[in-house]
Order: C-alpha cells, then sequence, then structure tokens
C-alpha cells in the first residue's frame, strides 16, 4: 500500500478562556494504491482542505497516523525525511496566484524543488523546459515573469510542471481547477491523467464537483462534515448512492442533457 | 446570559487587569530602577525641611510606612494595591502632611472638564468634516481639507496652544493670558464668575480640539472612503435608494470604528492636554504633575498617574457600553467572541 | 521590480511632497551644525535678540544662539525618533510575527499582553518611567518611548502575518524543503516590508512628538538640546507672554513639518499598496 | 413587443493604459416571459454588460455608445437620479455578483426593505411590513428573518433573502449575476428555484441570467447569449445551443462542460485551446480566431457579420456567413 491514512481527526481550538473546539475532520480513514485516481468529493467546510494538508504534512493532526510506505509521515523530524517525503509527496492548491509569492519570478518554484532531487550535477534549465513543454507551455513565455503577469492557468500549469520535474509517487491535488474556466479545465485535468499513465504517479483529487469526480476516478470518497460518508467506484456512487448526502448531491448536481423536475 | 452582557462582564475582566498591571508597574518602577527609590525620596526630604528634625522624624516613618520597607514585596504590592482600592494614595512630599488624593481631587475637575468636552466636541467635528472629505473624495473640498487635517494631526496640542496664546491673547489681548479664572476673583456661582471662567477655557480648549480632530477626520475619510465602496452601498444603490440614504448607511458604518477609537485615543488626548494646561498655567493636573516632576515628589507623581489612568479606564468602559448598545453585531453575540 | 517599484512611487505627488520636506530637514539638521559652527547651550550675545544678520534666529533669555539650538535640536530629534521607532519596530515586530506564526497558547498570552499595554496610554508610561530616570541622555529617551510605543505595531504585524501564513506559497516554500529560518526570510519578511517600514515612519514620527511632549513637562533629555528641549525653556521663561516668538515657532514648526511629512508619506505608500484607496 | 432592447453598445473601462473594451457593439434583443442565460469564460464582459444594460454603471467604466430600452423607456438617455428614481428597483432590479455582502450590515432585513420601498412609493411601514411578510411566505422563505441582522442568516438564506428584496416591487426585468458559484449544490438548487418560481408567480417577467457554468443555464434558460471578448457570438433557443451550437467557441464550451453524466463521460474532456484575449488589445478580425480550430485567412483581416441563421437564433462567425456550418 502506498498511503494509508488511519483515524485521522483534527480538531482546531479557538478562543483562550473560553475554549470552543470546532471538529474539522472526524475519523478519517483510507487506503491508497499505486497509480490509482482517488477523488475526495465534499463541499466547502466539509474538511478536505484539512486532510489534504495533514497528509501533506503541512498540518499536524489532532490524533491519527498517516502512513506512507510504511513511515508514519509525522514522525518524520529531520529536515532530510521530510525532503524524502516530500520528493515523493507533493501538493497543487486551489488558488494558481496565491501559490506563488508574488514578489518573485516564477522560475522559483522550479529551482526551489532541486533540493528535493538531492543531485546538484543536473543541467538544472533543461530539466525545468522539459517538465514545462510536458505541460504544454512554452519556457521562453513564462520564464523570467512575474506570477501576476501570467494568466490562472498558466499559472496552475506552472505548479503541474513543478510536479513533472518531481515525478512524485503521489500527488494531492486540492481544487486544483476550480478557479480555472470551465473551458480550460479539461486540459489541465488530463495533465494529471498523464501523470498517471506515464510515471504511475497517484493522485488524490480534492474537488467540490461530482462530475469532475465521475469522470477522472478510479474510486470515489464522499465527504461530509469533516467525515468520509461512502466510497466507491464512480458507477457505484453515481447509479447506487447509499448515503442520503451522497444521494442529496447527486440529485442536486445540474445536469447538462437532463432537465431537473419543477423547474 | 445575554450576548451583551457576556461582552460588558469580558472587557470589566479586562480593564480591571489592565489596572492591576499598571499599578504593577507603578509599584515596581521605583524599586526595579537602580539608586532611587527611598534615597531620592529622603534627600529630597531634608531639602524640604531642613529646620524641622522632628518633621523629618514624621515624615520618614511615614514614607518607610507606605513604602513597606522590611516586609516581603508580594505583600507590599497587596498592601499597595488594597490601599489605592481604599482611596489612600499616599502621603505628598512637597505639600507635606497633606494626602495625595486630596491634592489631586482638587486639580483633577478642571483636567477632566477641559478634557471631555474638548474630546468629543472634536470627535463630532473631526468626523463630520472627515466623513464631508472622503465623501467629495479628490474634489477641491478634500484636496483643501486632507493637507489641513494631516498638519493638524501631527500639531502638538501645546504647540498650538502657544501660537493661539500668543497671537489672540498676547497680541490681540481678545482672551485673557492664562489661568482658570481671574486672580483676585473668589470662585462662585455668579454669572460674572462663569463667564470669567469660560474665557480664560476657550483657548486651551480650542487648542485641543483644534489639533485632535485632524486624527479623527483621517481616520473617518479613509473609512468613509472604504464604505462608498462596499457591496452593500452599490447594491442599495442599484435599487434606487436615494443619495442621502446612502450617505447615512455609510456614516453609520465607519462611524462604528471611531467610537472604539474614541475609547483608545482618549489616554493620547491627555498627555496633549496635560502639556497644554501648562502652556495656559491652568490649574490642572498636568500643572500639578510638573510641580511634581519638578520637585521629585514620587507619592504625588504616582497619584496624579493612578487617579488619570483610573479615570481613563472607566471612561473606556463608557465607551464600550455605548458601543455595544449601538452595534447589532454585539447584541446579537456575532462580534467579540 | 524594485526600480519600478521607485519609479511607481516617484509618480504619486504626495510622495514627492513627504520626501521632499523631510530629506531638506534631515539635510539641515546633519550638515547644518557642521556649518553653522556656534556652541547651542554657549551664552554668545546678549539676552532675547530678535533675528538679526548676526544671530539668524535671535537668542534666547540666556543670550544662547537659538539657530545653533534649531540645528543641534533637529539632528538630536531625528536621532531619537529614529532609534525610538528602531526599538518599537523590534518588539513589535517580534511579537506580533512570534504570535501570528505560532497560534495557539503563545498568540492568546502575547495579544492579552499587547492589549493590556495598548490600553495603557504610551504617553503616560512614558512620562511615570521617565519621572524615575535621574540622568536623561538621548538613547535613554529613546528607549522609554520606544518600550511603550510598540502595541499597534505588534496587533498589526499578526494580523498581516496571520494572513500570509495561510497562503498557499508558504506550503510551496515548505514542500520545497526550505527551512522554517529560510521561508521567515525569503517569503514571510519581504511580503510584509512595505507595512513594516509604513509602521516605522508612524512610529518616527510619533517619537518625534513624544519626545517633545516629555520634554515639555520636565521629562526631556537632561543634557543636550532637542526641538522639544527649546520649547521647553521657551515655555519655562515665559517667551509666549513675553512676546519672544522667534523662540518658541521655529522648533514648533520644524516639528511639525517633521512629522507631517512622515505621515504623508505613510498615506501615499499606503494608497499605492491599497488599492481600494488608490482608485478613483 | 421586446421588453429590452440594446442596440450597439459600447461600454469601456478607462485605465492608463488606453480603454479595455469589455462590451464592445452588442446588440440584444429580449422578449417578455423569457429567461434569458448569459455564458462566457470569465473577464469576457458578462458581468459590466448585464450593468450596462441597466446603466448602473460608475467610473471607470463608461457608456461610449449604443441605445438601450426598457418597456418603452430609453435608459440610455436617463440621468442617474431620473433612473434611480423611475427605473431601479421598480422596471429592473439586479442580484449583484456579491449577494452574500450585499446587504447592509447594521441594520434588519425590514429596515432595508422599508427604505428601499419608501424610495419608490409612499406606503406605510406597517403596509411595507406586511407586504414583505406576504412576499416571504409566497416565496417559501423564513418570515423571521425580515427581523434579524444579515450575519444572522446563513450564506444561501442572505442570497435568496438578497433576491426576495431585489423583486419586492414586482420589476419587469430581473438580472442576475452569477450568483451561484459560492454555494454548495443543494443550496445553489434552491436558489435556482427561487428564481424559477418568481417568473411562475408572475412577479417578474424576464430574466437574464449571468453564469459560466451552462448546465446550471440548462435548468433555467430559455435562451442562451454566448459572449466571448465583450462581443455575443451567438444567441438562440436553449435546445439549439445544447444540441446545434453554429459558433465553434460555443461548441467548445459545451463540450468543455463535465456533468456526472454517460454521454459526458463517453464523449470525453475537451478543452479550448489558449487563453482569452486581453481586451485591453483585442485580436483582429474574429476575436476568437487565434484560438480557433477554423480558422480561416478573413477571421484575421474581418469582423464576422451578425448574421440570423433561424428564428431568434444568431451567430456571428465567417464560417456560418460563407455557408461552410
Amino acid at each position: 500500500m502506498l498511503l494509508e491514512v488511519k483515524n485521522l481527526t483534527k480538531i482546531f481550538t479557538v478562543g483562550f478562556l473560553r475554549r470552543k473546539e470546532i471538529v474539522a475532520v472526524k475519523d478519517v480513514s483510507f487506503n491508497v494504491k499505486e497509480s490509482e485516481f482517488v477523488s475526495l468529493v465534499g463541499e466547502s467546510g466539509s474538511g478536505k482542505t484539512t486532510t489534504a494538508r495533514m497528509i501533506l504534512r503541512l498540518l499536524r493532526p489532532t490524533s491519527g497516523s498517516v502512513v506512507f510506505r510504511d513511515r508514519d509521515v509525522w514522525s518524520l523530524r529531520t529536515l532530510n525525511d521530510l525532503r524524502w517525503y516530500w520528493r515523493q509527496v507533493h501538493g497543487i492548491f486551489q488558488d494558481p496566484f496565491a501559490s506563488f509569492n508574488p514578489l518573485y519570478k516564477v522560475d522559483r518554484v522550479f529551482y526551489q524543488v532541486f533540493t528535493l532531487l538531492g543531485d546538484n550535477d543536473v543541467d538544472k534549465e533543461s530539466l525545468v523546459n522539459e517538465a514545462l513543454k510536458e505541460v504544454g507551455l512554452r519556457p521562453e513565455e513564462v520564464l523570467g515573469r512575474y506570477p501576476h503577469e501570467l494568466s490562472g492557468g498558466q499559472r496552475q500549469r506552472l505548479m503541474i510542471a513543478r510536479c513533472y520535474l518531481l515525478k512524485p509517487k503521489l500527488i494531492l491535488a486540492d481544487e486544483p481547477i476550480s478557479m480555472i474556466d470551465a473551458s480550460t479545465r479539461a486540459g489541465i485535468l488530463q495533465l494529471f491523467s498523464k501523470l498517471r499513465d506515464e510515471y504511475k504517479t497517484s493522485i488524490i483529487f480534492i474537488t467540490h464537483d461530482l462530475g469532475l469526480a465521475y469522470y477522472v476516478s478510479d474510486r470515489v470518497l464522499i465527504m461530509h462534515k469533516g467525515s468520509i460518508v461512502e466510497e466507491g467506484s464512480p458507477e457505484e456512487i453515481m447509479e447506487h448512492p447509499q448515503h442520503p448526502y451522497t444521494k442529496r448531491l447527486r440529485e442536486d448536481v445540474p445536469l447538462l442533457y437532463r432537465k431537473w423536475s419543477g423547474f | 446570559m445575554s450576548p451583551i452582557m457576556r461582552f460588558i462582564l469580558r472587557r470589566v475582566g479586562f480593564l480591571f487587569l489592565t489596572f492591576i498591571v499598571f499599578m504593577l508597574i507603578i509599584f515596581a518602577l521605583p524599586r526595579a530602577i537602580p539608586g532611587n527609590p527611598l534615597s531620592t525620596l529622603l534627600s529630597q526630604l531634608f531639602q524640604q525641611a531642613q529646620a524641622n528634625p522632628e518633621l523629618i522624624k514624621a515624615v520618614y516613618k511615614r514614607l518607610m510606612d507606605e513604602f513597606g520597607v522590611g516586609k516581603p514585596v508580594h505583600i507590599q504590592f497587596i498592601d499597595f494595591i488594597s490601599r489605592t482600592l481604599r482611596g489612600d494614595l499616599g502621603t505628598s512630599i512637597a505639600f507635606y502632611p497633606r494626602k495625595v488624593g486630596e491634592i489631586v481631587a482638587a486639580y483633577l475637575p478642571w483636567s477632566l472638564g477641559l478634557l471631555i468636552p474638548a474630546t468629543l466636541t472634536s470627535w463630532i467635528i473631526g468626523n463630520s468634516l472627515g466623513a464631508l472629505a472622503g465623501y467629495k473624495r479628490k474634489s477641491a473640498v478634500d484636496n483643501l481639507m486632507l493637507p489641513v487635517f494631516l498638519t493638524l494631526s501631527q500639531t502638538p496640542y501645546y504647540w498650538l496652544a502657544m501660537i493661539l496664546l500668543y497671537v489672540f491673547a498676547v497680541n490681540l489681548g481678545v482672551f485673557p493670558i492664562g489661568g482658570a479664572y481671574s486672580s483676585g476673583r473668589i470662585p462662585s456661582l455668579t454669572f460674572e464668575f462663569i463667564a470669567d471662567v469660560l474665557s480664560h477655557y476657550i483657548l486651551p480648549f480650542l487648542s485641543i480640539v483644534l489639533s485632535a480632530m485632524g486624527g479623527w477626520a483621517i481616520g473617518m475619510r479613509v473609512m468613509v472612503i472604504y464604505e462608498l465602496g462596499a457591496d452593500y452601498i452599490n447594491y442599495a444603490d442599484s435599487l434606487g435608494l436615494p443619495d442621502r440614504k446612502l450617505l447615512r448607511y455609510v456614516f453609520k458604518n465607519s462611524m462604528l470604528p471611531q467610537i472604539t477609537g474614541l475609547a483608545l485615543s482618549f489616554g493620547t488626548i491627555l498627555g496633549g492636554s496635560l502639556i497644554t494646561e501648562l502652556v495656559f498655567n491652568y490649574p490642572g493636573t498636568g500643572y500639578l504633575l510638573f510641580r511634581a516632576i519638578s520637585t521629585l515628589d514620587y507619592p504625588l507623581i504616582q497619584g496624579v498617574f493612578i487617579l488619570l489612568i483610573s479615570t481613563l479606564l472607566l471612561a473606556n468602559l463608557i465607551v464600550d457600553f455605548v458601543y455595544a448598545y449601538i452595534d447589532p453585531r454585539i447584541r446579537t453575540g456575532y462580534l467579540g467572541e | 521590480m524594485v526600480s519600478q517599484l521607485i519609479r511607481d512611487l516617484l509618480r504619486i505627488k504626495k510622495f514627492d511632497l513627504s520626501v521632499a520636506i523631510f530629506s531638506s530637514i534631515l539635510i539641515i539638521g546633519l550638515v547644518g551644525p557642521i556649518v553653522y559652527e556656534v556652541d547651542p547651550v554657549k551664552m554668545i550675545g546678549p539676552p532675547e535678540q530678535p533675528p538679526s544678520e548676526k544671530y539668524p534666529l535671535g537668542t534666547d533669555s540666556y543670550g544662547r544662539d537659538l539657530l545653533a539650538q534649531l540645528l543641534h535640536g533637529i539632528r538630536n530629534s531625528i536621532y531619537i525618533g529614529l532609534t525610538a521607532a528602531a526599538i518599537s519596530l523590534a518588539i513589535g515586530v517580534t511579537i506580533g510575527a512570534l504570535s501570528g506564526y505560532r497560534g495557539g497558547v503563545a498568540d492568546s498570552s502575547l495579544m492579552l499582553i499587547t492589549d493590556v499595554v495598548y490600553a495603557l496610554p504610551s504617553i503616560m508610561l512614558m512620562m511615570l518611567i521617565a519621572a524615575y530616570l535621574k540622568e536623561r541622555n538621548p538613547i535613554f529617551v529613546a528607549l522609554v518611548i520606544g518600550v511603550t510605543s510598540w502595541p499597534w505595531v505588534a496587533r498589526a504585524v499578526r494580523s498581516q502575518m496571520l494572513s500570509l501564513k495561510s497562503r498557499d506559497f508558504i506550503y510551496m516554500s515548505r514542500m520545497a524543503g526550505l527551512s522554517d529560518i529560510k521561508i521567515i526570510f525569503e517569503d514571510l519578511i519581504p511580503n510584509m516590508a512595505s507595512y513594516i517600514f509604513m509602521a516605522f515612519v508612524l512610529l518616527m514620527s510619533g517619537a518625534m512628538i513624544a519626545e517633545a511632549g516629555l520634554s515639555m513637562i520636565g521629562l526631556g533629555v537632561t543634557r543636550g538640546v532637542s526641538l522639544g528641549i527649546i520649547l521647553y525653556w521657551a515655555q519655562l521663561l515665559e517667551s509666549v507672554r513675553r512676546g519672544i516668538w522667534w523662540w518658541f515657532i521655529p522648533p514648533g514648526a520644524c516639528l511639525v513639518a517633521l512629522a507631517t511629512s512622515l505621515l504623508l508619506l505613510s498615506t501615499a505608500l499606503d494608497e499605492y499598496f491599497s488599492p481600494r484607496l488608490r482608485g478613483g | 413587443m421586446s421588453l429590452l432592447e440594446a442596440e450597439h453598445v459600447k461600454a469601456y473601462y478607462r485605465v492608463r493604459e488606453g480603454f479595455v473594451k469589455a462590451v464592445d457593439d452588442v446588440s440584444l434583443h429580449l422578449d417578455r416571459g423569457v429567461i434569458m442565460g448569459l455564458a462566457g469564460e470569465s473577464g469576457c464582459g458578462k458581468s459590466t454588460l448585464v450593468n450596462t444594460l441597466m446603466l448602473n454603471i460608475r467610473p471607470p467604466l463608461y457608456l461610449i455608445d449604443g441605445r438601450i430600452t426598457l418597456d418603452g423607456n430609453l435608459l440610455s438617455k436617463m440621468d442617474k437620479q431620473t433612473l434611480k428614481k423611475k427605473v431601479w428597483g421598480v422596471l429592473v432590479s439586479i442580484v449583484p455578483q456579491s449577494a452574500l455582502n450585499a446587504l447592509m450590515p447594521t441594520q434588519k432585513i425590514i429596515d432595508l426593505i422599508k427604505d428601499i420601498v419608501h424610495a419608490h412609493t409612499d406606503i406605510s411601514d406597517s403596509e411595507i411590513v406586511s407586504m414583505s411578510r406576504r412576499r416571504f411566505e409566497e416565496l417559501n422563505l423564513p418570515v423571521e428573518a425580515l427581523n434579524m441582522y444579515p450575519h444572522e442568516l446563513s450564506g444561501g438564506m442572505r442570497q435568496r433573502a438578497v433576491i426576495a428584496i431585489s423583486t419586492l416591487l414586482n420589476p419587469k426585468l430581473l438580472i442576475v449575476d452569477e450568483p451561484t458559484s459560492a454555494l454548495d449544490v443543494s443550496t445553489q438548487k434552491q436558489v435556482l428555484k427561487l428564481l424559477v418560481d418568481l417568473r411562475k408567480a408572475k412577479i417578474i417577467e424576464s430574466m437574464i441570467f449571468v453564469t459560466h457554468d451552462i448546465a446550471v443555464l440548462r435548468q433555467i434558460a430559455d435562451r442562451i447569449a454566448i459572449m466571448y471578448a465583450g462581443k455575443i457570438v451567438e444567441s438562440a433557443s436553449t435546445d439549439d445551443i445544447l444540441y446545434n451550437s453554429k459558433h465553434p467557441y460555443t461548441y467548445g464550451l459545451i463540450n468543455a462542460v463535465v456533468t456526472p453524466e454517460p454521454e459526458v463521460r463517453k464523449r470525453g474532456l475537451i478543452s479550448i485551446p489558449g487563453e482569452p484575449p486581453n481586451l485591453l488589445k483585442p485580436p483582429s478580425g474574429c476575436r476568437f480566431h487565434p484560438r480557433c480550430p477554423y480558422a480561416m485567412d478573413i477571421c484575421r483581416r474581418e469582423e464576422p457579420p451578425l448574421v440570423e441563421v433561424g428564428e431568434g437564433w444568431t451567430v456571428a462567425c465567417h464560417l456560418v456567413a460563407s455557408g461552410r456550418r
């Protein structure tokens, strides 16, 4: 098993004297196999982003564990161990503008990760150019620019190019296309499928859009109020949803070729 | 418990904590700064009362008592707090054997009589003008007012006071050159006396109002500009709400932060007005503080500060009450959780 | 990037004006005492002379040259302002950044302390502390001002930190294996730079005004001259009532010009960096 | 006669570098009783267009040219005070994009309603209260919300309250600007249902609904207009747009829709290559030509005319104009 998420729970505490607890993620467990495309579907506030950050070792869980290749991720301490982990497991976030420090040229996101590769004798420039070509960007069009000079689609492609550079074993993509126009979403989505097909990269795809999940995934997890309420193949989820929340989700998604009754 | 009660209780707790911290600072300072505390007091004492060794002994004993020499520090502090809360602020050196509390009490009303009306007036005028400038942004009115606000807000009250005094009292002779009332007059509730007090009042009042106004105006102007661009204003506008209604919305929402600001700036304005009192020889606590500092009368200095801070914290609390009553978000427990 | 920023800023009239005023007074304060070699605290002529060719700004009641006092006063006031602002900034940024970065109990307790100090008027705390210092050289005065004026900076930096900390590019840097120190210096601090600079500018104008206030109540520097000290002497010796306008007007005017130019500078920066104030 | 007629409307943003041609020579007709959807990528001028149609514009956006008539009134010649008194809120209302923050925060909903009604008519406060209660009941909204402050309502509830407030005076036309993008799907459905009910109850006559989500339009719109780079490129009935679209851009948009349906899974994911142009310097000729798979020489040179290809079906494309499609 590539990744095992066991009983992951996150409770946020707010307030100083009058403490209040907010359970963001409650006892979440699931596994991801090699070269598997798993979708985590839920609406905003369902805890999916919190889950992603805990898996990426960016946010400490209140309890539970994340085990990657038999190593407990949260017991990794040294910078070297962490680099090993982020070399294998990398993330892509929702807002492609916020993913760049606005003060630096976009090139920084590539040269940053060469420390993860650990090999200093590589021709960095040609590696970057290669990665850019993989995601359909021309190096001369994007390198040397500041993030605000590029479009949302270009910025997100740059982020994916960073993954092509690293070729991690697992990518956590947190709503990577929700802020991108519908007309160009597909092209970006296909880049993830390509990574999976060519390099056996597993993908955890986090989305609020059941349609996308249905289209791209091998397995779909439905998350609601911090818990995973249903799990199954896309067809099972669409055709025989069990949980009332999944049923409602399926009924309320607007369809292109079917009209809602009563409208 | 209603949200409003919870808010008020929390504020009371916070202000009490602030008071205790302040007392701790006052308590710790003379003990923390090397070579300072009793020796200074004593050398001061010898200068004051050279002729009378009996007096020196009495004062010395009293000071030792009040300072709590020989007791553990925490007991000293508890003594200090409980004495203060009982209203005993110690004995003045310069005015021995008068109690600090009664001395300050004689001066405090003059300061408050100057501070409170001046603060409120500057708040009202400053906010109104600031709102006007924000509403007429980039017009001639705004372009004229903004530099004036900026300059006024950075003008020390007392320097403006010097200029006003020089121009209107010294040169033009329109107003008296200082004090709270003409020397020789006996305070009474007669028309003449009140008129006399007022004529002494105008210049100090004006100098505080004018300089404090600038800060309010600048803050309000920015608030109004922000609120004017807010989504709720655009929406109400698109439904045909008349401009004066929109302005009233903007004014109401920009005013709320300014009320909180009022509480915070009492202190700053008080600091400035203390010094303004010096310029006018106005018999308030600033004047008293200056004398206490120049005679190194530490019990009196402490007493002035304790009374001023207590007054300020009380004023903060009143503002909190007003704010809690006005902002619906506190009434319904949305803010301040 | 930096040159573009400077070019953009120079296009703002408020920015140009404020920089021009501040730097000319600064240069007067720096160069003046070197060019005009008159001892500011020595009796050099008859007392209370109005401005003349011999005494460009007149003399005070002790026959001391007021131009010399002003030049040294500007220098010392700016020096105290800069030092005090640096101290406040250091305290405020450290507490605010720590509070925002660490979060949790550390955040709550640091902010409680900050709020308490914030509720106590800084000018009063300054007076109180200064009253216990027998020797007050410029550094001490700057220190007294510095340790009492940081709370608003801490609050502002904390909220900046909170919003920056959860920005995705911080996560991107962490996932690239950057150490915390590197993230603080490469990602966090540079993004707060404009904000911190504005805070510094405002702290400095506040500190210069506070210095004058302390001096006026008799708690300024015990040796040497500052703008506040000139005003203190002028007040003590009744210059206003005796019509010696050349004694109290120039130092006050310099102080107001310095403080206003700094406020104007921060206003210009604020308009540049927050788009809602910039647009039409 | 149609309810809304817009002819050759141009609305530009003035910026330091020149003009952003967000709406460039757009003509549009809306019949009574019709819900029209307006779709396109972000930044194509949809939002600017609908706000311009009701003259709800403020600098740096300016109406450069064009004639806009609503229910027989020539809006494009009215000054703002007349518009506010006679048109906005009465003849046409908008549900803004930022509906979540659209309500005055320190006032109860009912007080905002009173202010709005007073701006147009002289009914008494008590009548306004009973009228609002009736309307909220009719639309299945909780009546208690009237006595609450905006922050006490959930996001979806606030959204629906805004819709009810906008239509309180029964405007002929309701403009709805991307109302559902921040909502989860179940709340979105409630909001859409409310909009449809408004027409059923004859509270409004017609509606223009702006969105980038064609699947949403499919559920409620009778007609769809497709906008690209400041121009309307195709306008037809929902079914024609869906099944028989003529413009390559429309076709691309429809194919980019991803919904959980077997048809979509079978068809596969298709995207339009490239990026929408910068409207400061739009491309020459047909603005879509740099991204169009069928672009010809003429497309680079000449702007395609708007051609009527069927009953109420217009397309602006050289392929159609030259009969190749």
